[in-house]
């Protein structure tokens, strides 16, 4: 029944360990994730005694450092099932969403196109389109869902609301459902519509393979994947990012310049201007290193081991109202219990040494459609335990009952 | 530091569990005077991330007023609690409160530079408002 | 004689502790510098203490650090003089530069319009102008320097060229002239004309004081700054910082959205979307913090003696051409040896240990203008010594008699 | 390994100074039969941030053959160096090329993922001139 040592891997994560005497459980996961030994000696290590800056130098740690870079996004491409050009490097899932709205998604958008996405969107991947709308003049069109949050896209709507791009999440922050993106990606690709897909609460939890889900674009961040903040990833199909403008421009990216005329380097190189976050993408590389000796797998069957766990547990709550899919998903649940303030609970949570995330959770616009002003999220990793989610049960009771 | 505030530091250094000390901040939202519904207007609001506060400023008679109110709970305690520190004080009183106050009372991270309650914005709309 | 005490800075760098044995001379600081063990544990000790996502959590991790993130912002404010909601992080001088770029420049600048440069600019300061240009109508126009790379502008060629926008360095990465900007800003303040410092160059060397500079916007990146990888810092005025508009968009800089609409923070939140580089920029604080406890007068006075030091070297180097300024500059020399490719030069050096850059420098306007396809570039900072320089003598003899 | 590469190899090994080195990989490039002025084009140039390297490929009866040039010695040299290693062989043993030889003579950095001197894209141009 046991996929993943959790006592050995608590004792990786340099937090959890100098947390364990305080006894704090954090359930905030969604948010970010610790980060575990591997990757805080990859970032000391990399200073210590590589450090240098990349692409060009002869120099010894100039060549060495451009190949660990280089190294690092073969790691992620072959993460991801991804071509090693394929790969750039970004500051986040909102630097790298952003970077497909200005240099690629603006260009083709036309008075009256139909950008598609969803109401359950992180505004990371909602706002760069409504922008898009607001100024090409397209309109921003959305994807209706069940009562499980899955989504539902039809042939018809692509056709009927003219849709020339589409943006969704692949698990979503909120409501944890893992959505059938394959799907979705054909239907696409029939009407050859190029269409994103939001990884971000995805890449910690499931196996992914872009070529075989066949999307254009995927992203996600590396602080939410046991990496460092400041580092995130896009992928684009080689046929799309040729033909991105690069919307930042400076060292590195141009092979030729001259007052008159510059002459661009190639893709990926051509999208990263500037000192690239080395250091970051070589210790993201080694988070995803530390990810796949665990095995993905074996994490997303524990992960699922705690999710039914934690739902035993919110089931002994009183009024509470679970804003989840029922069937697949990952540890996250977000919760209201009716009657109480999300925000006082939290408050409480908090004073009971246990870290739980409360408010709109970046997605105002599902927090209109369920017509609450927000709500408690409790978000698991693979170094949570049962007996936190216990822990965590327990408190909640008593809270509730305080605040009844 | 005038009566009413060590009145409240003392009773915050009696608490010994969260359940007290909790009891005794929505207790005093219980008892915050409630707002005037004409003044529970958007231009009052003040937008943080998990819980609205509403805050309305007065002068009178050179003294400043404080009303306002919460959708939490917890939140509108603290309402309640700023509105004691504050309301009736002189501008100049306000500019130059001692801030250590929230510390002492164990409040600090409540009323620090996020945004996630408000309360921060709320403290600075004050100041502001006695700066002026 | 001594205002800094090298052997103890040298130890404080682990990155030179641990080449000491194989005595490597590390001379290309100006492309990126070595961190002090205060930044290394800077950044461990945020990941196994604080670890948490900014500005939106209620729980004790979350508070602390958001706490800690505008602390450092704080920091990097009183080090050059700014109101702290002047200060944007971003990932480096490149994203700062582009920053302006997009969310301002674009946005003034119309057909016939003159926007106004050098051609000593580092690419990065000078292709986001190039496209403005390009895109908009504009015209790129330049500054005219002397021998000693001193640039001159006059109010002539600002009315004369229509000038609504200038961008200069405010030290050079190739000639390490120290520019006069507070004359050059005071002229375009005369004129009413926005003004850009680069002063990627100039952070590490000299004190900066922005408000008594009066230039709309200053930048420079963390990594060329004793700090991370994936760091940068854009001041931007008041009255010009409410006048962005954000070019990315995302998680945290919105107080209000929906699909109908949305309603923007304030800056400098409306600049950073999605997860900022939270552990990156307390780490870019604490490095400031290593420099302001050696005190920037003792560095740009150890720093004159080292290139004192330098000059006397070099000039005993048959066939030696400096392209540098004479008057005042920091400890960057670039130079050619007439017959010889500086790429073997550079290679040879590398062979002895000596790192130095060679190449165009990410300044081939310059090159141009200098007619030259490159060039050696040795470039030194504070834990460098007297010994390292003569060595760099011998080898460079060496070498340079090897190769006529 | 063909017998050029073995003896390539041994001369790499006896070097005990970079002085020995360099001076042979010069004297290859000083070898090096000059690029026909006509093939010095923009077209057979490969654009490094250091320094410049053309490089013609051509097929006949079945095998591949390379000349090339550089504007810095070293680099001519490294280019008289690859053209000895390549020219002269068929396609496949092109693509099939172990790498390693480079290791071996202690010449990986010069031709790795960087930019810097345009040696690892002319082997990429003669490995993707093979795959064609
Ligand atoms: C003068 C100058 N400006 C801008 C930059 C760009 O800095 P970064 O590559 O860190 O964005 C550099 C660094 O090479 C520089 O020297
Ligand atoms: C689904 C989703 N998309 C995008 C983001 C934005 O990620 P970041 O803030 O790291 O840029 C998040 C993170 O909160 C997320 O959960």
């Amino acid at each position: 029944m046991k996929y993943l040592d959790s006592e050995k891997i608590r004792k990786e994560f340099p937090f959890i360990v100098k947390n364990k005497e305080s006894k704090l459980i954090y359930f905030d996961n969604a948010a970010t994730t610790h980060k575990p030994q591997a990757v805080l000696s990859s970032i000391a290590n990399y200073y210590t005694y590589t450090n240098s800056n990349t692409h060009r130098s002869s120099h010894v740690q100039g060549v060495s450092s451009t190949e660990k870079y280089e190294q690092a996004r073969q790691t992620i491409a072959d993460f991801i099932g991804a071509n090693t050009a394929e790969i750039i490097f970004t500051s986040g899932a909102t630097d790298s969403i952003n970077l497909v709205a200005n240099s690629y998604v603006q260009n083709i958008i036309n008075q009256g196109d139909g950008i598609l996405t969803t109401e359950i969107e992180h505004h990371s991947n909602f706002l760069p389109w409504q922008k898009i709308c607001k100024t090409k003049g397209g309109e921003l069109k959305m994807i209706s869902f069940d009562e499980n949050f899955k989504i539902r896209v039809s042939e018809d709507q692509l056709i009927k609301e003219r849709i020339k791009f589409i943006a969704i999440h692949h698990v979503s922050n909120v409501t944890a459902c893992i959505q059938d993106v394959k799907k979705i990606i054909k239907l696409a690709k029939k009407l050859d519509i190029p269409i994103l897909i939001d990884g971000s609460q995805a890449a910690s939890h499931l196996k992914i393979n872009v070529k075989d889900l066949d999307c254009d674009f995927y992203c996600f961040s590396g602080h939410k994947l046991f990496g460092p903040t400041g580092t995130g990833i896009l992928y684009a199909k080689d046929e799309k990012i040729r033909k991105f403008l690069p919307n930042k421009l400076g060292g590195g990216m141009v092979s030729h310049a001259s007052v008159k005329n510059s002459v661009w380097e190639r893709a990926p190189l051509l999208l990263e201007a500037g000192t690239p976050n080395i250091c970051g993408s070589i210790a993201l590389a080694d988070a995803v290193k530390y990810i796949l000796k665990l095995g993905l797998d074996n994490i997303y069957k524990h992960e699922n081991m705690l999710a039914a766990c934690t739902i035993d547990v919110l089931k002994r709550i009183p009024n509470i109202t679970l804003y989840r899919c029922s069937e697949s998903s990952i540890p996250i649940f977000s919760f209201n219990i009716n009657g109480i303030h999300h925000y006082d609970i939290a408050s409480l949570l908090a004073e009971n040494k246990i870290s739980v995330r409360s408010g709109h959770l970046c997605c105002q616009p599902l927090m209109q459609k369920l017509n609450i002003n927000g709500c408690l999220r409790a978000s698991l990793s693979i170094y949570n335990t049962v007996d936190e989610i216990e822990q965590f049960g327990k408190s909640l009771l008593k809270i509730v009952k305080f605040l009844t | 530091m005038h009566k009413g505030l060590k009145e409240i530091v003392d009773s915050f250094l009696l608490f010994d569990s969260w359940e007290e000390k909790y009891e005794y901040i929505i207790d005093l939202g219980r008892e915050l005077d409630p707002l005037n519904k004409g003044l529970r207007t958007d231009a009052n609001l003040i937008v943080g991330c998990q819980s609205k506060v509403w805050l309305y400023c007065e002068e009178k008679n050179n003294k400043c007023f404080f009303y306002g109110d919460s959708d939490a709970l917890i939140t509108k305690g603290l309402v309640a609690l700023i509105i004691k520190v504050f309301s009736g004080l002189d501008k100049d009183e306000i500019v130059n409160f001692d801030k250590a106050f929230f510390e002492k009372i164990g409040l600090r991270s409540k009323l620090s530079m996020t945004r996630s309650n408000g309360l921060n914005l709320m403290l600075q709309k004050i100041i502001n408002f006695a700066k002026k």
